[in-house]
């Protein structure tokens, strides 16, 4: 089985993006893995969030000889180009944090991380019953257009929001996880008069941005519901002061958990197919579990 | 040291890649006289003049000025040390206002608080430096503004107000009239006389030289030919020392035999520019245009070439009405145009000789689609031949030939397009007497193959000896048509300020 | 532009030629009140200023850059790179977790990153004047190794916990006006100035207008263009900091294309992209449509999808409208 | 430039001074080869060769704007917009959930996807040459409008199952050569001829040396400009559909950024921003250049920030050295 002329075990990890705060948790947990182990070289490689650079690296990737493979996609659905050159390399695949299309579910060999789409449900659930029995309006502050992990998370909130008569999603805007965009956004909304309940963002620096705008036009914390998603460690700190609910996915063990599974099948062990990492509601009332 | 010299410049080399444009040049400058440098186009004398004046670095060679070593890298220390200068390709900065422009580089600054610049002071002094040299523009205009003579005229004014004590001149009087080159004339009596300044001349216009300059130095092919005062020398010496030959400075245009009418201009009108301009122009003729500038003959003819197309009026080739609303329209039915700016409207600077040629008549060297190289290649060298173009390939860039030669590589692009009528806006500006005469006799030679020519001319020789009518413009007006026979210098020149023909 | 005086009596044909920009962005603003009334309110109209502070601020610099037919892509990354630098020497207190982390001063670390800014415009002004290389090439560098640096860093993270005397520069107010907006006042004013009524302005023009023109009238090209980008890259860093401390972090992210917005307001106030043009007020101005814009867009609740497509068909439109249109180039 | 020839006798300084980039490009292959040895086989030659396929073909559709004086900023959108098009039109099947989706031959699919391009940029170019508004200006409204309407054509999904006879344009081989070296190929025979052996090639110089001297030679500049415009937009959708047949998908979020890299390539290979001088084939080196090293770096398995700092600073370099180096602007 596949070991470089040095012994180690080669193994590529195709990164979706470096300068994506919840991916560098991901990154830590596999540059970890890689540290722990002196039998293992990991050689990472960042996509910048641009599918066909990550189809590059991986083409480069299986050029240099990698043993294995830990791919987080920056495209679920641009996905069949890679299984095809990794199975044409005989290279084992294992993906990570963002699920490939069921029809997909024969390409890979394991999938460690849990279905975008959660986070986005998990958020709007909390919001929503926090909402009841009123209901209201509420605001989403995306990601980038298109951007997988955008779309699935605003899917979700659609998803529940639609099970409720009383809540009626009234904006949406494009803040590209940038808190400051986050920022102007939630203050043009606030200046807007809507009268916004709920403010729900994508991630938690845009919720970030929102809950300063609203301390900034002095709206009191409970006027407002404002929710990220991430529990990134400034955003724990935001936590009941003023941001209502975030919700964290471990980031770490993904990408620890990932390496491994890659490490194991380049050496022919066999591995559980599926890892899940569920996501979970993160609150006041609990966030001491993930300081 | 000889103290009777203001500049000596001894053995200055410089090369080019490709071209070794001085070789060994020697120049020595009295103080306080007007000097004449004379030589063909690409003889050195602008690149002698950027040399001493920083723009570039000699290869070789020792400059003295005022007794001292000079060594310059840029203007700014040949300009701290005395020397200032006008250079060839006047180019002011077009989005300034004139004062700026004057004063740019030495701003007025406010003595007092935050150094601000003090404008008003700027356009004050402007002002009283444009009174004392007799130059009518308004200082707070923007340069964009004001035509290519008044730009001449205010390069001058900057030239002259650093108080340098040497003042170069390259060509200043290209784009002057004789009203305005008596100006320069009285501003440069003034520096000699009262301020003890020397000048550098530059200039193609012989005549000018026997009235203001003292001495005369020539290069050729950038080679130092001789000194001496003006006194001995006359055209015919001078001429020979410049092309190492001799020859008429002006070519007697022969009889050709004048046909049809093959252009007809109705009424042409375009608001502020000119007005009413009606003439004819027969197959075989050499139709000149005089007038002082900024009558509008420029205008008339962008208008005949669909450039900036007249708003009313008719134009008929050969007797049916031509709609001209373009260039491409006008090379059509036969036109061909040689504006009078070459670096505006006539070059491509970065494209090769070969390319600024066949740019009009893509079309007849296409095979198949395709540019057909061969075909490119063989029409050019004939003209190249047949007009002299002083370039060591056909793919010199031509930014990279001197000004005479990239007016000649025009004149060969128009020829090639086998125009039936032919306008030349100021043919011969800026070059030297050799090629002058060259264009002179091709003028001559193409009306006696048939062709028909407007020659928009500022330079009274030129339109007395080439033309076989004369149409003179005063304010956009055409305000007379004379034949050959009765054109004489005061006549044109009563029409060209507007006043009756006195009988 | 300041530069021109309006020759013989004014007329409606010279005023609009003039101030074409200024009745667009009117317009604009008279449609986007009475499409939603509160637009015109107080607290919206701050809001507006505020916001458009930190790209407004930045446009200046690139308006200096444009007009000597330069360009700087740079100022995005740079504002990443020094809002991270500036943010690991403003914390509350020293944070392990981070690779750099110092305490001091708050005046200490706005003026270390003052000079920073400083510092990277003139690497990107000597590149391009001594270098001689396309200022779009040295800004583009700049661009990708600054966000680099920034991300390098700081490990791609953010960095919070700033200090209140540090955040107070982006949240406070003085007589009831945010200090973001006394701050572009104050950089517009400074701006003004530089480039209209002094010497270093004048050879901003004159380099831009005809660089030969320039060198022949004994300008030192060089050393201008090293001043003009560093006083960008100044400008820059006080966006930077306004940015760090008005959303009490820096990240590596920060600034995304923030030079297109930049660029696009210097050019929609007029200044021409082959250079001698320009004026500080149009730009502001050139700025405001761009915030106004999104302002309006977010007050009426437009579609995510819409804004974007919204927001480009205006921005062409208003330049096509402009009778001071800049020829192409 | 393919525009000069060598003077007089060939030397080493006229042959570096015209050939300068190809020698830093060998010498950086040397480079990356001594450190990687499987960067030379040909299985990463290829690759690295289909890489820079997409970038590629952009931008020698910008080397023709930039000859002009012209940019074009909405590539990058362009193909996010032309991805999802040709995507939602070369499905395997009509999909309910997508707001658009047709099933329809490849061969029209693909015709109609170019035809896009094609107007897409003559929109451009006409905004630029007709309604004279700075080319920077048009494009940078096409890009976000074109990105904003890949968003909303889609929804902001990605469209993904798609047609193996289309995906194979992508993935598929012809003599052991992937289809988009092919492609690569074909584009640049194909713009090398037009620029340098063709009437319009010849008026694409002549506007960009001098726009006045063009039309006094009776060049008709608007339509040339619209032409050159519509090109690039031909260019785009090429390089659109080799994307989208390469990843199995069409995304709005495609193309972030490649007018930068595409314009970068352009610089690189020599072509001047201030107009008139530029050729294909030094086009090409240049994206070759920027496609090694990304390649390279990431076969060293360079940090991804040490990667980009190096990345910029290469590219600074890179123009720096090249004794062509055109004139600022
Ligand atoms: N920058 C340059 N690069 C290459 N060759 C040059 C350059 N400048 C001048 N030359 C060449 O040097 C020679 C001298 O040119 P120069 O401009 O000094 O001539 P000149 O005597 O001023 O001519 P003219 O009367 O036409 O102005 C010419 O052959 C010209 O082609
Ligand atoms: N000082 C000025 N300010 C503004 N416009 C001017 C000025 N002088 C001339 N013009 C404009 O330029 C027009 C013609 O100038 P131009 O110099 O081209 O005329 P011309 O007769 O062709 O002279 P020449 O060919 O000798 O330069 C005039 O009709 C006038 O409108
Ligand atoms: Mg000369
Ligand atoms: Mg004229």
């Amino acid at each position: 089985n596949g070991q470089q002329e040095d012994g180690k075990i080669l193994i590529g990890a195709a990164m979706s993006s470096f300068s994506d705060k919840g991916q560098t948790y991901l990154q830590d947990g596999v540059r970890e893995f890689d540290a722990e182990n002196d039998d293992v070289e990991v050689l990472m490689t960042d996509a910048k969030d641009d599918a066909a650079v990550q189809l590059n690296q991986i083409e480069t990737l299986l050029v240099k000889g990698v043993d294995a493979i830990f791919i987080v996609p920056v495209d679920i659905s641009a996905l069949k180009p890679v299984f095809k050159k990794c199975k044409e390399d005989g290279v084992k695949v294992v993906i990570g944090n963002r699920m490939p299309a069921e029809e997909l579910w024969g390409e890979f060999d394991v999938y460690t991380g849990s279905e975008s789409i959660q986070a986005g449900i998990l958020q709007a659930e909390w919001v929503a019953e926090a909402m009841q029995p009123e209901g209201g309006k509420v605001g989403i502050i995306m990601g980038p257009l298109g951007h997988e992990a955008a779309r699935m998370r605003t899917e979700g909130n659609k998803q529940i929001f639609a099970k409720y008569d009383n809540i009626e999603i009234v904006m949406d805007a494009e803040g590209k996880w940038d808190r400051a965009k986050g920022m102007q956004i939630a203050e043009n909304w606030i200046q807007s008069g809507a009268n916004l309940d709920a403010v729900l963002c994508n991630n938690d620096e845009m919720a970030i941005g929102a809950l300063l705008a609203a301390e900034g036009a002095n709206l009191a914390d409970d006027a407002i519901i404002i929710a990220g998603v991430d529990a990134t460690p400034d955003a724990l700190e935001y936590l009941g002061a003023g941001l209502d609910v975030t919700v964290f996915q471990n980031m770490n063990a993904q990408g620890y958990n990932g390496a491994i599974a890659a490490y194991k099948l380049a050496k022919g062990e066999s591995v559980e197919k599926w890892d899940w990492i569920p996501f979970e509601t993160v609150t006041p009332e609990n966030m001491s579990e993930y300081k | 040291m000889n103290t009777e010299y203001v500049l000596e410049m001894k053995g200055v080399s410089k090369s080019f890649p490709g071209v070794k444009a001085l070789k060994g040049v020697d120049l020595a400058i009295k103080k306080g006289t007007v000097h004449a440098l004379m030589g063909e186009n690409g003889a050195g004398k602008s690149t002698l003049m950027k040399v001493l004046y920083g723009i570039h670095q000699p290869d070789e060679g020792e400059i003295i000025f005022k007794g001292e070593p000079y060594e310059v890298k840029s203007p700014i220390d040949a300009l701290t040390i005395g020397v200032s200068m006008i250079p060839q390709e006047i180019s002011p900065v077009p989005n300034l206002t004139v004062a700026s422009n004057v004063f740019l580089g030495k701003e007025i600054i406010s003595k007092r608080g935050l150094k601000l610049l003090n404008q008003k002071k700027m356009v004050i002094e402007t002002q009283k430096l444009f009174d004392e040299l007799g130059i009518d523009i308004d200082p707070s205009v923007m340069m964009s503004k004001i035509s290519i003579a008044n730009a001449q005229l205010v390069a001058i004014a900057t030239a002259v107000s650093y108080n340098a004590d040497l003042v170069v001149m390259d060509e200043p009087t290209s784009a002057l009239t004789d009203k305005e080159i008596d100006k320069l004339y009285k501003i440069i009596r003034d520096l000699k006389e009262k301020k003890n300044i020397a000048v550098i001349y530059i200039s193609h216009k012989l005549d000018e030289i026997f009235s203001i300059c003292d001495e005369v130095s020539v290069i050729r092919d950038g080679e130092f030919i001789g000194s001496d005062s003006i006194e001995n020398f006359d055209k015919e010496r001078l001429i020979n020392m410049m092309v190492g030959r001799t020859m008429d400075e002006f070519f007697h245009k022969e009889e050709a035999e004048i046909g049809d009418v093959v252009l007809d201009v109705k009424n042409l009108t375009l608001s502020k520019k000119f007005e009413d301009v009606s003439f004819t122009l027969r197959q075989g003729e050499v139709l000149g245009v005089a007038g002082l500038m900024g009558a509008g003959r420029t205008e008339v003819m962008e208008a005949i070439f669909g450039y900036r197309p007249a708003e009313s009026g008719e134009i008929f080739i050969d007797g049916i009405k031509a709609e001209i609303s373009e260039p491409s329209d006008a090379i059509r039915h036969g036109i061909a145009f040689v504006t009078e700016d070459r670096k505006q409207t006539g070059i491509f600077p970065d494209l090769s000789i070969k390319d600024n040629i066949i740019m009009p008549d893509i079309d007849a060297y296409l095979k198949n689609g395709l540019l057909n190289g061969k075909k490119i290649k063989e029409n050019c060298q004939e003209q190249r031949e047949a007009i002299a173009i002083k370039t060591p390939t056909l793919e010199q860039l031509i930014k990279n030939l001197s000004g005479g030669n990239q007016q000649k590589v025009l004149i060969s692009r128009w020829l090639l397009t086998t125009p039936e009528v032919l306008i030349l806006d100021e043919p011969t500006r800026g070059i030297d007497v050799g090629a002058k005469s060259e264009i002179h006799r091709l003028i001559g030679e193409l009306a006696k193959m048939g062709k028909s020519i407007i020659m928009v001319s500022s330079e009274m020789p030129e339109i007395l000896s080439m033309s076989d009518r004369v149409m003179v413009m005063f304010e956009g007006k055409c305000s007379g048509i004379i034949s050959r026979e009765e054109a004489t210098q005061e006549k044109i020149l009563q029409l060209a300020t507007g006043e009756k023909l006195s009988l | 532009m300041s530069q021109q005086k309006i020759l013989s009596r004014p007329s409606v044909g010279a005023f609009m030629s003039k101030y074409g920009i200024v009745v667009i962005f009117v317009g604009l603003c008279i449609i986007l009140s009475i499409m939603s009334p509160v637009f015109l309110s107080m607290r919206n109209i701050t809001n507006v200023i505020r916001q458009v502070s930190i790209i407004g601020i930045v446009s200046m610099g690139v308006t200096f850059a444009i007009i000597t037919t330069g360009i700087d892509l740079s100022s995005g990354s740079m504002i990443a790179l020094i809002s991270v630098v500036v943010a690991t020497l403003s914390q509350n207190a020293m944070n392990p977790d981070q690779p750099v982390s110092i305490v001091m001063p708050i005046a200490i670390a706005v003026a270390i990153s003052l000079l920073l800014g400083i510092i990277l415009g003139a690497v990107n002004g000597t590149l391009t004047a001594f270098g001689k290389i396309p200022p779009f090439i040295a800004t583009l560098g700049m661009m990708t190794v600054a966000r680099g640096a920034a991300a390098l860093y700081t490990r791609g993270r953010p960095v919070g916990d700033l200090k209140e005397t540090f955040t107070f520069i982006g949240t406070g107010s003085i007589f009831g006006i945010p200090l973001p907006i006394w701050i572009y006042l104050a950089m517009g004013i400074l701006a003004h100035i530089l480039l209209s009524k002094t010497k270093f302005g004048r050879h901003v023009f004159a380099i831009g207008g005809n660089e030969q023109a320039a060198r022949i009238c004994g300008i030192n090209v060089e050393k201008t263009l090293v001043k003009v980008y560093a006083f960008a890259g100044f400008l820059t860093a006080v966006s930077a900091i306004l940015l760090t401390a008005r959303t009490s972090a820096g990240n590596p992210t920060y600034g995304l294309s923030y030079e297109l917005d930049a660029i696009a307001s210097t050019v929609i106030g007029g200044t021409s992209l082959s250079g001698g043009v320009g004026s500080i007020p149009f730009c502001v101005i050139g700025a405001l449509i761009i915030g106004v814009l999104n302002n309006g867009m977010d007050l009426m609740g437009v579609n995510a999808y819409w804004q974007q497509i919204a927001k480009g068909v205006i921005i062409v439109a208003a330049v096509l409208i402009d009778a001071r249109k800049q020829k192409r180039g």
